[in-house]
């Protein structure tokens, strides 16, 4: 029985190492300036945890194999006792730990503690059940005021701009697909109309919760053309699983022209 | 809570050589607990009104003097009560029952005070959910919510006394039972003495 | 045995079935009830979860019978995604804290921690029958929610504000079945409390001669432990679930903010904040992680030490020590849960530290456990089997918290299935395993019949492959980006996913059928299994020197007096172990 | 004669009278009918395009993307979706045996606006590949939240209160329009040349009114003959929407 749980302890821990050696289900390709950082972050746990779990199984499998009810064989203490043993738990693991606090908070500092740059084209962003939309100031450069009592999804005032009295809000872009140019950096204001939604986008590395009541910027920049999902991951109502927005990165003159046309309707 | 402790296992706490006696031990385990309940209201009033822009500061100086007030009484009634507990430990029980009867009387004198205080300011329109000076509720839900809930411990408080006068009186109960609901007495002027300075002092109305 | 102490009579045993069976004061009575309310319980969420796992494998099956299930509303039988919500609520809420709370803490813990530090009874029976009728209120009123209104809530066992605070506006389950949820936890919440002040007061008052606390099992100690935890963070929960209750029925709002647009009107709050109910919510949350893992963490280490017939490695010192370590730094972590919900960037790395210290002690104990194994002298009966799976099992869910506890890493793991797979690792199937692992070393004693070891084997592998074919896949999902609480995936990365999905759908039917072998065992052994003898397993702590089942009074009048620790095993001399009341001398007679 | 006769005289009677009221012929709707159209002055709003990039399915069906709802104008300053009923002068009458239908087919609502008295059946029906959720916004009726999968049966609901009651999909929150419940029979909404017609009205005088979603609305006494009635409506739009 001993030899069997050895086995099949072994066996899942090798099968289970295997898929993630060979990247079978792997993190998409990052498109962020940002991504790196994580990724980095991401591969170095992933080795040192993954020796951590391949040799713990081992070992407890091997001990099993070995150390059945023979009679006749008397019980063996640990060879050297507790102490070198507590100490080996401690000093691995506490440099790990080190090791991975340190550069890790340095990964999180980069994205979440940074200023966005001065240049960075700010978008505004409202999450509703279930639906993210998107607000360019327009021309003008400047956002409409927000009236929450003016907020209609019949008449398309997903923002409750008062274009009527608020002039700088008569050439607000309103859209529901996040067009950005490449290589620039992107600034996002972040609130919610009902519940707490998320802003995830796999490819940008990107994840913040998205509360009422509160307005939280996120900054980033793309480096790859291309289109791609943002989902929401905050359990949010029934619609949950259908909130997602699509992220369309264009090159910088398809972005300019996109811009022209949406301001000219 | 400590009374159903009673007799059932008076025996076998005497036959543990570890006998702290339960009952006392419970009563502090209830009121560690009873502190982090409280801890958590406190907390998350404060967590609120950090956050607030339109806290409002009501309480004119009648409040405040009334606050002050009910202070000085739970405190004297602390002074009481631990005579009580003296009084009992020197096996007096006249005098204890006398002690216990001042604590009762301070307490209710209390809670008469803080209900009047409460059905003035429902006269003034002040509700759990709602702030007649157009600041915001959450003042208002934060104070009736944990002067409520302490205001509970109080009358809890006094209703427990009573019971334990007259169990005591005809010796149902013995002295450390007195011990055990003086330690709960002094837990909720404890209390008071974080609640006061939280909900009444820093909610003065600033002139 | 030896030395003839004079009898302690207490109480008298009751007569009568309703004050015997039903409305018992003997803590053996209420611990078989816990356990078998845990056991209702287990088998409703686990046919809750096949249901959801049915429903993410195909996501337009008709399931024949499902609208009677719950008023949630299943046209043609087929699933809706509030139906998927409600039932994944349900399933969290009924698991957390209606089994890995009650089976390894409530359940065991009522009935062998008088016997194991040889007290006749609780401290306060009456208040042990409350904390049990209290908790079984809780249950039907959660039950209740599947029948009232539009079901049960669908904002998940954390019930985050604001989808749980404003009433029905936030989606069908929100207008009455979550006030039910609020109303079932806070109950929940006074039934632990008051079992939480039994448990200490019983560890600290009544032990018996010589029962030292450096003697006293391991189980007893993570119980104590466990109690300490539950004693502060239950007490947290409950106010918050009241405020919550103001909240939705009485017109507060504390975790409301202004400006919110419901039913499209600007809704009357203001002043609130969904983060609050966060805070208070996982002050206690994670706290709650570790009462329904270090309970097993003593099961364990207690029947380890049997199995293998040698002391513990470093004692029992060593792991007592890891376990109060975990109890005051489950404390101070909360906050990991909230990297992402918009807190200053500057506290992320504030909570990560000392989440990641948490696995200091976390693998001190796993590896006690393991160099426990090393050189003993493993009987492998299925008890055992569950011990070296728990293990096993812990390690899988504990590395993955390497990952989670970095904010950095956390940015693209949050909220995937990475999560689902830690948490039910590391917390639901480790614990589950100890549960399991306790029932089959310690039934004998309750109900005094030998479980079928045969069957017991046949359950013990086909669970353990059939939980690493469940979870081991869901790291993969999580590593793919496969967000978590999504009735069905149509998102263009999560499609090629759903096969993924299938395999673990049908693991996990075939995982959930096997445990009907476990139920049948219990039921088999309850009535016609082999009668059981005081010490099948020559285990050495107290609860194997009295009869089995005890008698009322546990120990038949007799005062045990303990000469010796908990785990002395391997001994020289014709029987391999010590037990506590060994006189001091073993004598050749 | 025998007794038998002296029964089956009133029963031969009976039968025949009975026969004679089956075949009578149904009474058809007697009265007057109510025409006539619906404009606007001042500058109308522009209707935005409706973005439904999140939903590709229904994207494509709507290439190019159709506009708002809110203020749709005809030819010749019409308006159309307004709704034009009887508010008052009438005796309540029970609603029709018969039901209405709701459409949702890509990602739209048919009709936009849809009238009904109270306590008429209503089917709620979906052809979309697609999950909706139903989510009407009652003040004085009871609110519900359904969502409603590929391939579901229909919902069935009837509104009890009169109230115009706005409907809405969550998932796509572009998915919005009205359930115009009133209290009378008597009831209609614009076509796309702002045109309505209200027939069975009894002669009489009544109140009528017209109702724009985006507008407060317009009421007018009619005096109904048994021919038609005409009655005009004029609104006064503002140049924004929102």
């Amino acid at each position: 029985m001993g030899k069997a749980f050895g086995a099949v302890v072994s066996i899942i821990a090798l099968v289970s190492a295997y898929f993630i050696v060979v990247h079978r289900w792997w993190l998409p390709v990052d498109i962020s300036t940002t991504g790196p950082l994580i990724d980095h972050q991401f591969n170095e746990t992933m080795v040192e945890a993954g020796i951590l779990f391949i040799a713990a199984q081992l070992i407890l499998g091997l001990f099993c194999w070995q150390y059945g009810d023979k009679p006749g064989r008397r019980v063996k203490e640990f060879p050297g006792g507790p102490k070198p043993v507590v100490a080996f738990g401690v000093i691995i693991v506490g440099l790990e730990i080190l090791a991975l606090s340190l550069v890790g908070s340095k990964a999180w500092a980069a994205i979440y503690m940074t200023p966005a740059p001065s240049d960075a084209i700010h978008i505004d962003v409202q999450a509703e059940q279930f639906a993210f939309f998107f607000r360019y100031p327009g021309p003008d450069g400047k956002f409409g005021k927000i009236h929450p009592e003016l907020m209609n999804d019949g008449n398309g005032d997903y923002f409750g701009i008062d274009p009527m009295n608020d002039v700088a809000a008569r050439d607000d872009i309103m859209v529901g697909t996040l067009t950005i140019p490449v290589n620039k950096p992107i600034l996002l204001t972040l609130h919610s109309k009902d519940m707490i939604h998320d802003f995830y986008v796999p490819e940008l590395r990107i994840q913040q919760d998205i509360l009422p009541g509160l307005e939280i910027p996120i900054h980033f920049t793309a480096t790859k053309v291309g289109r791609y999902e943002i989902a929401c991951t905050q359990l949010c109502g029934l619609g949950h699983y259908e909130m997602r927005a699509f992220l369309e990165v264009l090159p910088q003159d398809k972005f300019d022209e996109w811009l022209k046309e949406q301001s000219g309707d | 809570m400590s009374e159903s402790g009673a007799g059932a296992h008076a025996v076998i706490m005497e036959a543990s050589p570890f006998g702290l006696q339960s009952k006392k031990l419970v009563i502090w385990l209830f009121i560690a607990s009873d502190a982090i309940t409280f801890g958590a209201l406190l907390f998350g009033y404060s967590y609120l009104r950090l956050g607030s822009l339109d806290w409002s500061y009501p309480f004119e100086g009648s409040s405040i003097l009334n606050g002050f007030i009910m202070t000085v009484i739970l405190l004297t009634s602390s002074l009481t009560m631990l005579a009580a507990v003296m009084a009992a430990k020197r096996d007096n029980k006249g005098q204890c029952l006398r002690w216990i009867g001042f604590t009762i009387l301070l307490g209710t004198i209390f809670a008469v005070l803080h209900l009047r205080e409460w059905f003035h300011m429902f006269g003034e329109g002040w509700a759990l959910y709602k702030n007649p000076l157009g600041g915001s509720p959450i003042f208002a839900a934060g104070f009736f919510g944990i002067t409520g809930l302490h205001l509970l411990h109080v009358i809890s408080g006094v209703i427990a006394l009573s019971i334990l006068a007259i169990r005591y009186n005809n010796g149902a109960l013995d002295k450390t039972y007195v011990e055990t609901t003086g330690l709960y007495w002094h837990f909720v002027d404890l209390v008071w003495m974080f609640v006061f300075p939280i909900v009444y002092l820093m909610n003065a109305a600033v002139r | 045995m030896h030395d003839a102490q004079p009898a302690v009579h207490h109480h008298t045993a009751p007569e009568g079935f309703i004050r015997k069976y039903v409305f018992s004061v003997d803590h053996k009575v209420i611990g078989l009830q816990y356990y078998g309310l845990a056991l209702v319980a287990v088998f409703v969420g686990m046919v809750l979860s096949w249901l959801m796992r049915l429903h993410l494998g195909w996501a337009t099956l008709a399931i024949p019978g499902l609208h009677l299930l719950s008023s949630a509303g299943a046209p043609g039988n087929v699933m809706t995604p509030e139906y998927y919500l409600s039932l994944m609520t349900m399933h969290g809420t009924i698991m957390v804290f209606f089994v890995l709370t009650n089976a390894p803490l409530a359940g065991f813990g009522n009935y062998f921690l008088p016997i194991q530090v040889g007290a006749a009874d609780m401290a306060f029976p009456r208040m042990n029958m409350m904390s049990f009728w209290v908790t079984f209120t809780a249950f039907i009123v959660l039950m209740l929610s599947f029948f009232v209104g539009d079901g049960p809530p669908l904002s998940g066992w954390t019930a985050y504000a604001t989808l749980s605070s404003v009433g029905g506006a936030s989606g069908p389950g929100e207008a009455t079945g979550q006030t039910f949820w609020a109303i079932s936890i806070a109950l929940f919440c006074i039934g632990q409390l008051l079992g939480s002040l039994n448990f200490i007061s019983t560890t600290l008052d009544l032990r018996t001669k010589g029962m030292t606390l450096a003697r006293l099992p391991l189980s007893t100690w993570a119980w104590f432990v466990t109690s300490c935890i539950g004693l502060l963070a239950f007490a947290d929960l409950l106010p918050a679930c009241i405020l919550l209750i103001l909240d939705r029925s009485f017109g507060t709002s504390f975790f409301n903010p202004a400006g919110m647009v419901l039913n499209g009107e600007v809704a009357k709050y203001s002043g609130g904040s969904p983060l609050l109910w966060q805070h208070l919510f996982w002050f206690f949350g994670h706290p709650e992680v570790y009462i329904a893992i270090i309970p097993a963490f003593g099961i364990v280490s207690h029947i380890l030490a049997a199995s293998a017939r040698k002391p513990l490695l470093g004692g029992t010192r060593v792991l007592i020590g890891c376990m109060i370590a975990l109890a005051f730094l489950s404390y101070v972590v909360w906050g990991h849960h909230m990297f992402l919900s918009g807190l200053n960037p500057f506290s992320a790395i504030l909570f990560s530290v000392p989440t990641l210290i948490i696995t200091i002690p976390a693998t001190i104990a796993v590896l006690m456990w393991i160099g426990t194994v090393y050189g003993a002298r493993l009987r492998f009966n299925t008890a055992c089997l569950f011990c070296l799976g728990f293990i096993s099992v812990f390690v899988s869910g504990g590395i993955s918290g390497f990952f989670l506890a970095q904010p950095s890493i956390d940015i693209y793991l949050h909220a995937t299935y990475f999560v689902v797979a830690h948490f039910h690792f590391v917390m639901a199937v480790a614990a589950i395993f100890g549960i399991f692992a306790g029932t089959y070393f310690w039934m004998p004693k309750m109900i005094g019949r030998m479980m079928n070891e045969t069957l017991g084997k046949w359950h013990f592998w086909l669970t353990f492959v059939g939980v690493y074919c469940i979870f081991m896949p869901m790291h993969y999902l999580g590593l793919a980006g496969n967000v978590r609480r999504y009735a069905a995936f149509t998102d263009n990365f999560l499609v090629p996913l759903i096969p993924v999905h299938k395999f673990i759908t049908i693991a996990a039917l075939f995982t959930g059928a096997a445990q009907f072998i476990f139920l049948f065992n219990l039921f088999y052994t309850r009535f016609w299994g082999p009668k059981a003898p005081d010490n099948p397993w020559e285990a050495t702590s107290l609860e194997w020197s009295t009869t089995s089942p005890p008698p009322f009074d546990n120990f038949g009048g007799r005062q045990m007096v303990v000469n010796h620790g908990a785990y002395e095993y391997g001994v020289e001399g014709p029987k391999d172990y010590i037990m506590q009341t060994d006189p001091v001398k073993v004598a050749g007679d | 004669m025998g007794l038998k006769h002296i029964i089956a005289v009133p029963a031969l009677f009976l039968a025949g009278s009975s026969l004679l009221v089956l075949s009578a012929p149904p009474a058809r709707p007697a009265g007057g009918i109510i025409t006539g159209k619906v404009t606007y002055t001042g500058t109308p709003p522009k209707m935005h395009p409706i973005d439904m990039s999140k939903e590709p399915y229904c994207e494509k069906l709507h290439n190019p993307p159709d506009k708002t709802q809110t203020v749709v104008t005809g030819p010749g300053d019409t308006l159309e979706y307004v709704v034009v009923y009887i508010s008052a002068g009438e005796k309540s009458m029970p609603p029709p045996t018969t039901g209405e239908r709701f459409d949702q087919k890509g990602c739209m609502y048919i009709p936009h606006i849809l009238a009904m008295q109270a306590g008429q059946d209503l089917k709620i029906y979906t052809d979309d590949p697609v999950a909706h959720n139903i989510h009407p916004e009652p003040r004085l009726n009871a609110e519900w939240n359904k969502s409603q999968p590929p391939g579901a049966p229909p919902i069935d609901v009837q509104w009890e209160k009169p109230e115009f009651i706005p409907v809405k999909c969550n998932i796509h929150p572009w998915m919005h329009g009205y359930f115009a419940v009133v209290a009378t029979p008597h009831y209609a909404v614009t076509d796309a040349d702002g045109n309505y017609k209200i027939v069975g009205v009894p002669p009489g005088t009544y109140t009528l009114t017209a109702w724009q979603e985006a507008n407060s609305p317009i009421s007018k006494q009619v005096t109904v003959t048994s021919g038609e009635t005409k009655a005009d409506f004029s609104f006064h739009v503002l140049p924004y929407a929102f």
